[in-house]
Parts: C-alpha cells; sequence; structure tokens
C-alpha cells in the first residue's frame, strides 16, 4: 500500500525477525543469506534482504518471503543450510531444492487468503527498525494530514464514524473516549498507550510493536492532537524486551524527523512519548493500575469514577488506548471512518487481530473482519487440532474470559456475542483445546495465574481467588463433594460482583463458562457428601 | 452550599453536595459494615463491605468512595449483599490468624463486631493458617500481622495524618503485609516519631501498645477525623 | 448463599426420623468433648439451676459431665460438641454423632473455627500437614529429659494431618461460638430448641467469636 | 541535588570499592531521572541491572536521593514480580505456563526441570545454582511451550519424547539429575 514511488528491487527477501521467529532462528537464517548473495555476487540492489516484522505463522518461523518477478512466495521453517538454495530460487524456482521446496507455504492456504491486513498491513512489509522504510510505506502521512488539514473534532469525527472500539478487552467505544477526554476542562492532558499486554496466550500487541512500531506512534500522535495533548507514554511490559527495544529506536528516529517534539512538521503541535517499562504486573493493564504504575507506585486499582479520561495521570484527564486501538487509527484516518465501519458488524467494526495457539496446527497473527466465525477462524484458518481429532473448545479473553464449546464454533466474533456465550473478547488471544483438555484443570489454571496477579487490595480477590483455587484443586483431584460445588458457585458470583477492578471481576469467568459448558465434567470429579480424609 | 437529594432504602435524604454515599446512608440513618474506612482518612474502598445496589447501575458501589449525585435510589441491604458481606468477611477470618479467644482487642474489635453484624457465625471457606510474624521491637508498641487484615488504616494515617510515612504495603496479592520502613523490625524505623496513632485506628488487635494484655486495647478510631478538622477548619472537638 | 453444611436445618423435620420422637417424655441431649480444653463443658455447668429446668424436659444420654456411658447412644436428639478434630478418635466420634443425632450443635470456638488447637496448623510441613512437626517440637524439642516421640499404637489416638473445625469433618445443623459461650448463650440456645423452635442466633450476645 | 552517596570517598584516596562504584553508578541514574519520584521504577531496573538484584542498602540510597518514604520504595521494589530482592542463584529458568505452553504441557516441562535440577518452582533460591520460576506469559504462544534458560529462548520443547528433552536441557547446560551443584 505504498504510496510512494520508492524503487523496490527486482527481487528482495523479507526476513521475520520478531520474536517468535528469532527464538527459531531468524538472525541465523538472515546472516546465511546475506553471505550466500554475496557468494552468489548479488548485489544488494539486485536481491535486497530486508529484516521485517511478522509473517504471521509464527508456529512455522523462522519465515521468508520471497518477492520476485513472478509474485511473493513464502517459506517456513528455512534451516541456514538452505540460504544458498533460497539465493538461488529468487532467480529460478525451480532451481530450488528439495528441502527448500517442502517448506514452502502456498499462499493460497486459508491462513493467508482468509486474512484480511489493515492493523497489520505494515507488519512484514517495513522494517521496524527503518523509519525511512515506515515513511516510504506512508506511515506518518496521515499524521501530516491531520496537522495541516482537519481540526481535532473532524480527526475526532472520523474516528466515530469508524465505530472503532478498545480492542485492549472492555470494547469501549474509542470516538467516545477520546471526546470525553478533548471536552474536559482547559489544561494538561495525557495519551497513554497500554502495551501491557498480559493476558497468557495474547502476543497481538507484540507483534505490532515489533513489526511497525511507527504505525502505532503515528496514532498515538493523533490520538494525541485529537483530544490537545502533549506529553504521552507507552507502557510496555518488561517481558517484551525486543519490542522495547524497537520502540525506544522509533521514537527516537520520530524525534530526530521531527515528527515528535515540538514544532511538529512545520505546526505548533508538540508532544512528547516516552517509553515505560513495567516490571511484571498483569494487574497493570488495569487502566487505573498503569496509572499508578506510570508514576511510580505500586500497581493498584482505584475505584472508578473518576475515570482516567476525566482524572488520570496527576490528576489530569487521559486517553488510554491499546496498541492495536492506536495502530487502527492512521488506517481509518486515510481510508475515511466510513471504510472502516464497512467492516465487522453491527455492534463491532473493523477487523480484529487473534493471536492463535494451543492445539492448532497453524499458530500465529489473524487478521479477520469481525462477525467471523469461531470456526473459520479456529478450523479453517487454524486449521483445528494437528492430530486431526476434534476440537474440545476455545478459550478467548484470556483469565478473564472462558471456554467456548465445539458445539458453538458458529458463533460470529464480536463483543457482544462472546459475552453472551460468558467469554469476552479480551485482547484477542485464542487458545485452541483439544479433547484431552480438562476443563477443571483449565479452571484451576486460571485461577492460580488469578491468585498470582492479585495486587491484594480488595478481599475477594485477594482472599476469594485463593480459596477458589484451593477448591478447584478438589475438583481436578476428584475429591470434591457437592457442597463444594455450590461453595464454588456461590464464591465465583461473589468475587465477580464485589471485586474493585475488572482482574477480580473476571477472575471467576473461566469457572463460571466451565461449569456452564462442561458442568459433567465437575459433576463426574464429585465424590457423594464429604467425609474427612484429606491431608 | 448546595444540597442534593437521594434515596436510600426508599427514604429520601438531603446531603450536601461533593458527599459521598456513606454520608447519605448515614443521614438515612442506616448502619452499613465498614472496615478499611476510618473518617478522616482518604477512602480506599478496598474491604468492599460498603458496597451498595445503585439502580439504573449492574455494578455494585462502594459507598466510601462514590459520590453521590442527585437522584440517586441506593439500596444497602439487600440479600444479595448481605450474602456477599457475610461472604467477605468470612474470607477475612480466614485468610489470617484470628484467635479472638486470646487476642489484646477481644470485645473491642471492629472485625469481631462486623462478624456479629453481618450474622456469621462461622466460616465456610477453610482457614488458611498463613505464616506471619509478630514484631514487637518498638520499644511502646508491637504489630501482630497474624490479625492484620490488610485495611492500611495505619498506612494512611502514618502518612496523610502524622507525615511519617513509616508504613506501607510490601508484596502482592495474598502476600501483602504491612512493613516499616524496608521491611524492617519497627523499632528500627527513624521515621517513627512514636506517636501512636497506628495503634488508634487499627480495627482488629494487629497494632497495639505493648502493656495491654488479653481484651485490654481501647481504641481511639476517632481521632484522626479530630486531627484532620483541628488542622484542616481550625475546630476543635477533642476537649 | 445455602449454607450446604446445615443440612438439617429445623430439629422438627429430621432425615433420620425417629419414630414417635413428639410423644417421647423426654429430650435426649448429648454433650461430646473433642479437641478442647472443656471450658465449653465448665461453662455448660455454670447453667447452675438451669440445669435442674433442663433435667426436667431432657435425659442427659451422653456427656463427659454428666454421664458414665462410655458408647454414644442411638436416637438422639441434641447434642453440643465441644472442640475441634484433631486426632482419628475424635474423627470417627464426630462422625457417628452426625449419624446418630438430629441436631448437631458446633459447641464454642474450637468446633467453629478450630481455635486454640488448631494453631498447630502454623507449622505445617509443605505438604500441608502439622502432624509430625507438632510431635517433634512438643516430644523432641522442648523435651527437658527423655526426649521421645510417643508411640502406642491403639492406645494414643493418631494425629490428623491437619486440625479441622467440626462443619469440614461433618454436616452441622447450629454454630454456638464462643471461647467458652457464657452460659447465657448456652441457655439462650437451648432453650428454644426444649420447645421444639430454633433459636435466633444474631448479635454481638450470641455470636461473637472469643 | 542532594544525590550524595555516603560511602563517597575523598579524591586523593585510592580506586574505589566496587560497592563505591555501584553507589556512584545508581547516584548517575538517580540524576538522569531528574531525581524524579515517579522514575522510581526506571531507576529500580537500573540498579537491578547493576547489582543483579535489590540490595536493601541500594533501596536505602534510591529512597533517600528521590526523597521518598523508605516503606513505599520496598513497597513498590516487593510489588512486581521481576524485581528480585534476594541475590540470584547463577543460573536461572523462565518455564513458561502461560495457556498455550499449559495446553501443550507446560507444567510438566517445569515437573522435569524440578526432578532434574532438585529444585522446586518459584523458590528463588533453587539448589544454589539453579532456580526455576515460573512467568504468565512470553508471547511466545506459537512456538510453545517454551522455556527461558539465562536468558535465551527455547522453544517447541519436544514434551513427549523424554530423551529428546533431556538433550535440549543437557545442551542448555543443565546438569542432570543428581549432580552435585557447582
Amino acid at each position: 500500500m505504498s504510496s510512494s514511488a520508492q524503487t523496490k528491487p527486482a527481487r528482495q527477501l523479507r526476513c521475520c525477525g520478531a520474536s517468535g521467529c528469532r527464538s527459531a532462528g531468524s538472525e541465523e537464517l538472515q546472516a546465511a543469506l546475506e553471505a550466500a548473495r554475496d557468494a552468489a555476487g548479488h548485489t544488494a540492489q539486485e536481491l535486497a534482504i530486508k529484516p521485517v516484522g511478522c509473517l504471521r505463522l509464527c508456529g512455522r518461523g523462522p519465515l521468508v518471503a520471497c518477492d520476485g518477478p513472478g509474485g511473493t512466495t513464502l517459506y517456513g521453517a528455512v534451516p541456514p543450510t538452505e540460504a544458498g538454495a533460497l539465493i538461488e530460487a529468487t532467480r529460478n524456482y525451480d532451481h530450488a531444492s528439495d528441502t527448500l521446496q517442502a517448506s514452502r507455504l502456498d499462499p493460497q492456504l486459508p491462513f493467508f487468503a482468509l486474512q484480511s491486513s489493515v492493523v497489520l498491513e505494515g507488519c512484514g512489509q517495513v522494517d521496524p527498525e527503518s523509519i525511512d522504510d515506515a515513511i516510504a510505506f506512508g506511515t506518518y502521512s496521515q499524521l501530516r494530514r491531520c496537522l495541516h488539514e482537519l481540526t481535532p473534532e473532524e480527526v475526532r469525527e472520523q474516528v466515530k464514524r469508524s465505530g472503532l472500539r478498545g480492542r485492549g478487552g472492555g470494547g469501549y467505544p474509542t470516538g467516545l473516549k477520546w471526546d470525553t477526554v478533548a471536552l474536559q476542562p482547559p489544561g494538561p492532558r495525557y495519551v497513554v498507550c497500554n502495551a501491557d499486554e498480559g493476558d497468557p496466550g495474547a502476543f497481538m500487541d507484540r507483534s505490532v510493536l515489533e513489526s511497525d512500531p511507527h504505525r502505532l506512534l503515528e496514532g498515538l500522535a493523533i490520538a494525541a492532537y485529537a483530544v490537545g495533548a502533549d506529553r504521552g507514554y507507552v507502557y510496555v511490559r518488561a517481558e517484551y524486551p525486543l519490542a522495547v527495544e524497537r520502540l525506544r529506536k522509533a521514537l527516537q528516529q520520530a524525534r530526530r524527523a521531527g515528527l515528535l517534539g515540538s514544532g511538529i512538521d512545520g505546526t505548533s503541535f508538540a508532544l512528547t512519548i516516552e517509553v515505560r517499562v513495567g516490571a511484571g504486573a498483569y494487574v497493570c493493564g488495569e487502566e487505573t493500575a498503569l496509572l499508578q504504575s506510570i508514576q511510580g507506585q505500586r500497581g493498584m486499582p482505584r475505584p472508578r469514577p473518576p475515570y482516567p479520561a476525566q482524572s488520570g495521570l496527576w490528576g489530569a484527564p487521559t486517553l488510554i488506548n491499546n496498541v492495536e486501538t492506536f495502530a487502527a487509527v492512521p488506517v481509518i484516518l486515510r481510508e475515511g471512518g466510513d471504510w472502516y465501519a464497512s467492516m465487522g458488524t453491527a455492534g463491532s467494526k473493523g477487523t480484529k487481530v487473534f493471536a492463535l495457539s494451543g492445539a492448532v496446527t497453524n499458530t500465529g497473527l489473524v487478521e479477520v473482519p469481525m462477525g467471523t466465525t469461531l470456526r473459520s477462524v479456529v478450523e479453517v484458518i487454524g486449521g483445528g487440532v494437528p492430530d486431526g481429532t476434534p476440537i474440545k473448545a476455545v478459550q478467548t479473553g484470556g483469565p478473564s474470559g472462558g471456554c467456548i464449546p465445539a458445539e458453538l464454533l458458529d458463533t460470529p466474533v464480536d463483543y457482544e456475542s462472546l459475552l453472551e456465550l460468558g467469554s469476552m473478547m479480551g485482547s484477542g488471544g485464542m487458545v485452541v483445546m483439544g479433547e484431552t483438555t480438562s476443563m477443571p484443570e483449565v479452571a484451576r489454571h486460571f485461577m492460580r495465574f488469578s491468585v498470582n496477579e492479585s495486587c491484594g487490595k480488595c478481599v475477594p480477590c485477594r482472599a476469594g481467588t485463593v480459596q477458589l483455587a484451593q477448591l478447584l484443586e478438589r475438583f481436578v483431584e476428584r475429591r470434591a463433594s457437592p457442597a463444594d460445588m455450590a461453595k464454588l458457585d456461590a464464591l465465583c458470583r461473589m468475587v465477580k460482583a464485589t471485586s474493585l477492578c475488572g482482574l477480580g471481576q473476571s477472575a471467576p469467568n473461566p469457572v463460571l463458562s466451565t461449569l456452564r459448558y462442561f458442568r459433567h465434567e465437575y459433576e463426574a470429579a464429585c465424590r457423594q457428601p464429604a467425609l474427612c480424609d484429606r491431608p | 452550599m448546595s444540597v442534593i437529594t437521594l434515596s436510600v432504602n426508599g427514604k429520601d435524604v438531603a446531603i450536601p453536595e461533593g458527599g459521598s454515599l456513606l454520608e447519605a446512608t448515614r443521614a438515612a440513618g442506616v448502619e452499613i459494615p465498614l472496615l478499611c474506612h476510618l473518617d478522616g482518612l482518604e477512602p480506599v474502598g478496598a474491604c468492599r463491605l460498603c458496597l451498595v445496589e445503585v439502580e439504573g447501575s449492574n455494578r455494585l458501589m462502594p459507598a466510601c468512595t462514590t459520590a453521590a449525585s442527585e437522584g440517586m435510589a441506593i439500596h444497602t441491604h439487600t440479600h444479595q449483599l448481605l450474602d456477599y458481606r457475610r461472604m467477605a468477611v468470612e474470607l477475612f477470618f480466614a485468610e489470617g490468624n484470628h484467635i479472638c479467644a486470646f487476642c489484646v482487642a477481644n470485645g473491642n474489635c471492629e472485625l469481631q463486631n462486623v462478624a456479629v453484624q453481618v450474622g456469621m457465625d462461622h466460616s465456610r471457606f477453610p482457614y488458611q493458617y498463613p505464616q506471619r510474624v509478630v514484631d514487637a521491637s518498638h520499644p511502646l508498641f508491637a504489630i501482630d500481622h497474624n490479625r492484620c487484615i490488610l485495611c492500611t488504616r495505619c498506612v494512611r494515617v502514618c502518612d496523610e495524618i502524622e507525615g511519617a510515612h513509616v508504613w506501607d504495603v510490601g508484596s502482592r496479592g495474598s502476600h501483602c503485609h504491612i512493613v516499616a520502613g524496608l521491611d524492617q523490625p519497627w523499632g528500627e524505623v527513624d521515621a517513627c516519631t512514636n506517636c501512636g496513632k497506628c495503634v488508634d485506628v487499627c480495627p482488629t488487635g494487629a497494632i497495639f501498645h505493648k502493656e495491654d494484655t488479653t481484651a485490654e486495647k481501647l481504641r481511639h478510631s476517632d481521632r484522626p477525623a479530630l486531627l484532620k478538622a483541628a488542622r484542616d477548619e481550625h475546630v476543635w472537638r477533642n476537649q | 448463599m445455602t449454607t450446604p453444611e446445615q443440612s438439617t436445618p429445623e430439629p422438627a423435620a429430621p432425615e433420620t426420623s425417629a419414630a414417635g420422637l413428639p410423644d417421647r417424655p423426654k429430650l435426649r441431649l448429648a454433650t461430646v468433648w473433642l479437641a478442647g480444653c472443656s471450658g465449653c463443658h465448665m461453662s455448660f455447668l455454670d447453667l447452675d439451676e438451669f440445669l435442674f429446668d433442663l433435667a426436667a424436659v431432657a435425659d442427659v444420654v451422653f456427656s463427659p459431665v454428666g454421664i458414665d456411658t462410655k458408647t454414644y447412644p442411638e436416637n438422639v436428639d441434641v447434642c453440643l460438641v465441644e472442640g475441634a478434630v484433631a486426632n482419628v478418635d475424635n474423627l470417627e466420634l464426630a462422625r457417628i454423632v452426625r449419624q446418630r443425632t438430629r441436631l448437631v450443635i458446633s459447641f464454642g470456638d474450637c468446633a467453629v473455627t478450630a481455635n486454640v488447637p488448631g494453631l498447630r496448623n502454623l507449622c505445617a510441613s509443605p505438604n500441608g500437614s502439622s502432624q509430625q512437626a507438632v510431635l517433634e517440637r512438643g516430644y523432641l524439642e522442648l523435651a527437658d529429659t527423655g526426649a521421645q516421640l510417643p508411640f502406642a499404637p491403639g492406645i494414643v489416638p493418631e494425629l490428623l494431618p491437619r486440625v479441622l473445625p467440626l462443619h469440614e469433618v461433618i454436616a452441622v445443623d447450629l454454630f454456638l461460638p464462643g471461647c467458652p459461650p457464657s452460659a447465657q448463650r448456652i441457655k439462650e440456645a437451648i432453650a428454644p430448641l426444649l420447645a421444639g423452635e430454633r433459636p435466633v442466633m444474631e448479635g454481638a450476645e450470641m455470636i461473637r467469636f472469643g | 541535588m542532594t544525590a550524595t552517596s555516603p560511602a563517597r570517598p575523598a579524591a586523593s584516596k585510592p580506586s574505589p570499592s566496587a560497592e563505591e562504584i555501584a553507589n556512584r553508578k545508581i547516584a548517575q541514574v538517580i540524576r538522569r531521572h531528574g531525581a524524579q519520584p515517579d522514575a522510581l521504577i526506571e531507576v529500580l531496573h537500573q540498579v537491578q541491572e547493576i547489582h543483579g538484584y535489590l540490595p536493601k542498602q541500594a533501596l536505602d540510597q534510591v529512597a533517600r536521593q528521590l526523597r521518598m518514604p523508605l516503606s513505599r520504595v520496598y513497597g513498590v521494589a516487593s510489588f512486581y514480580h521481576l524485581f528480585t530482592l534476594e541475590p540470584p542463584t547463577p543460573h536461572r529458568c523462565a518455564v513458561c505456563l502461560g495457556t498455550a505452553c499449559f495446553v501443550k504441557g507446560g507444567a510438566d516441562v517445569a515437573a522435569r526441570l524440578e526432578q532434574r535440577l532438585g529444585v522446586k518452582l518459584d523458590d528463588a533460591a533453587g539448589n544454589g545454582t539453579w532456580a526455576v520460576q515460573h512467568v504468565s506469559c512470553l508471547g511466545a504462544c506459537g512456538q510453545a511451550p517454551v522455556l527461558v534458560v539465562d536468558g535465551v529462548l527455547l522453544t517447541k520443547l519436544p514434551i513427549d519424547q523424554p530423551e529428546a528433552l533431556d538433550a535440549v536441557f543437557e545442551s542448555a547446560g543443565m546438569p542432570s539429575a543428581g549432580a552435585v551443584p557447582a
């Protein structure tokens, strides 16, 4: 989608350098490719070897996309020993070795063919460490357009028209939030990007940060302009070192290029952005806890209202959105809010990025229009369970979500449908579970997570999750009684209704949803009314 | 001063604008259990005992931190709330080591009183028996973490009223505990002024005068409000 | 939330229906002493003159302070159980009490919360058991002379891994907390039962711990 | 600016001790952040880089130079999982127990490591040389189950093939069961 008349080399190899492929040896592969190219006597002009971000199919890394005159071919799990063959194949695919043939991925695979790249359009295309490449791809053009051609109201109008809703979990209408912040009494305002992607099974934001950080900065800057903020923070979890590194680099480049700082692009708009690195606390994904953490405090949530849009960092109105939300903004402005709203369902517009993992053949990043059925995501795109056995359930929404049973896979994925099923969109992690997965064990897994991550401020979460985890232990060890079942139900309801923040309020969801759909597994673990034999 | 009106359990009350739901319940003569809240200290909404139902909202709201607004209708003693409150108190008992029989605050303990208030005659949840310690290093006072319910009144009174900030909360989740200084023995923390305000506000027998033995602790939980009024409004009621 | 432990809420609606109870002239009352200090029983004896009233309407069929019977009888109407469940004998007796009693009362803080006997749970090893640790502490570490662990199979009952409140072992119908519950509180709880009514367990006078 | 370390030596003294160097580095870090209390977490990250953990005397220095209460600094340092208040073992593993890893046998990886190294999961003291801790999710779900050994991410662990798994552990430098820790 490049808008520039950039001269592209005739042939190029795009090597994924995001964390997943890195751990599978992408750096070694890239070095081997460069050596092989030099050995074959090609120049970088003839054959570019370009480090890029996520090429989606993370489970088959390291991934390399080969752009030649005949189109693009994708290779997965390429060993460095095949570097020479790969260089050769860029010229003539018929020369590809058997090993290389075997690593070739069919671009017509539903995994690729059924995706729509909107938020991820630059992922795997641009070099995440080069602002020039990002600019050549069109990044920052919408920021410039906003600054020169649009008023903040007009920007917010487009975001409202797009129907974009917060991609971090709650699904609050983004345009409305922006308005709330913008319309507060005059005074300082802040924009904050929540990049504390903590849901186990979620890695969408990580991929955007590692693959296309300038898009995020552009979205954040547009938001700052739209709400009248001159200071922003990106709060990234420390567990993502590569994302932190690339984001810092991108910030530095953007400052040097005059796209951040004072007098941006010759206008009076000024914006300073700082990276704040977390230190391992899931609860900091909760917005009031995140604000505490940015201010150097314990990440303890506080009751809302007041909402951060009214009173956030240092008491000033603060706009908080997550990475995917901000990353969707430049496209919305480029193509128009109506264009974005034409995708998706009545209540959930646009596309959503999912991180597909667990017992599924194709693991990786999937971007599809809202309203796509779960079945087409996990069975068609994901390819089902690797050994061909049936899917038992799909977990969405992380520790706040639930397990959706196989018989409901035809549900369209949108905020409301998932809530009705007792799960939630969450940030977009989707973990597929096969028949061997025990649901009380899944529930215990999440409850232990919540026990570990509870901040300890309010008693239902601090002490209730501990009791819930112990109750679940009794089911997993098949020494529960029917009375335990009643206790489990009652305590889940209590923790959900009375906890202070979203973490506690949603901690019982994995239990409630597995109780709802897989109650028989709990009942099977129940003995007759208990007599004492516990350790 | 402008006034707002709202209804508490069907009874209309008027309170000054900016007041909390807690003030509204008091105006209506309705008593709801409280543990973390103490007049004179910043409310934190942590103990969840003062949650109330607000008509038109599907979320329960803590009375202590929620601002009252015109026309609100709240309910403080629905079956659901009574049920949740009792469970919360059971969780408090189960997470610490509360042996009333030999506690310094026996008979004068807010946790004990709240248990009575919510009708808790036993805990359905097993007691956890956490490993906790007693710190008697301070010359005048001692802290028995076994009896601590993490209400953070001591943290707040020391920070907001005394200005010494000896106390804070360490660790997280069920490992949370009150710390003095860098998790040092209390007696070694220079910042402590020996003022005893933390003893005054502690709702249980966790922080106490060393000379007090079983059932001898007296509470002075009205002091923060008196001190605050004296400081902010120059009104002395603590004669 | 219905309390799962309270399986038989009304004394008048027994599940192990003892035929002809309403006609029976006297209530069959028992008291049991598990792991406790006997303070609750002392408090029971503090009922003083009320004990005469009680004797008029109830037969004490099993009690460490009232009768010599060593075997817990069948068809008991009301049983006050003092103490936590700390060893295998406590456990066995608690189960028998439940089987043979229509209304089981958790009598005093030890039965209700495990209280002081439960303190040994604080020295639990990582597997959650304090059985060994408490013996070692009591018989080896703190011994002045002749340190040795007690070993008398069949005579000294084996400790359970953890000390438990009564309701974690058997279903309990009424909780009468207090350390000990005062004689007045005991009287307020028992008197309605004699009249076939359920006592109102509310307010500091009736349910405050300690 | 009161960033004066009590242990600062006079200029004429011979080469400063390791502790003094560390103290100076910390003072520098604090100055770089303008001695602002809101930079506490950033400062603690860098102190941990200097010392490998957060020693009490360093927390004391941070509190004094940021002019914050000691207990607040301790509260923050002990709140976040990635801050460690005890000296770490020379070698460390982090087993991912995120949902994808859980589905693919992450708990088995943890159990095998516990057995192999003779350690308990999440016991920071480990066996003196090695410690195994859990992490909630590394975002490497596509390669589950995963493990980090001394900072290196190992992916797609062959949990169904014990020999192959042992070989992975072996090549990561982990002594096998019963081996005496160095």
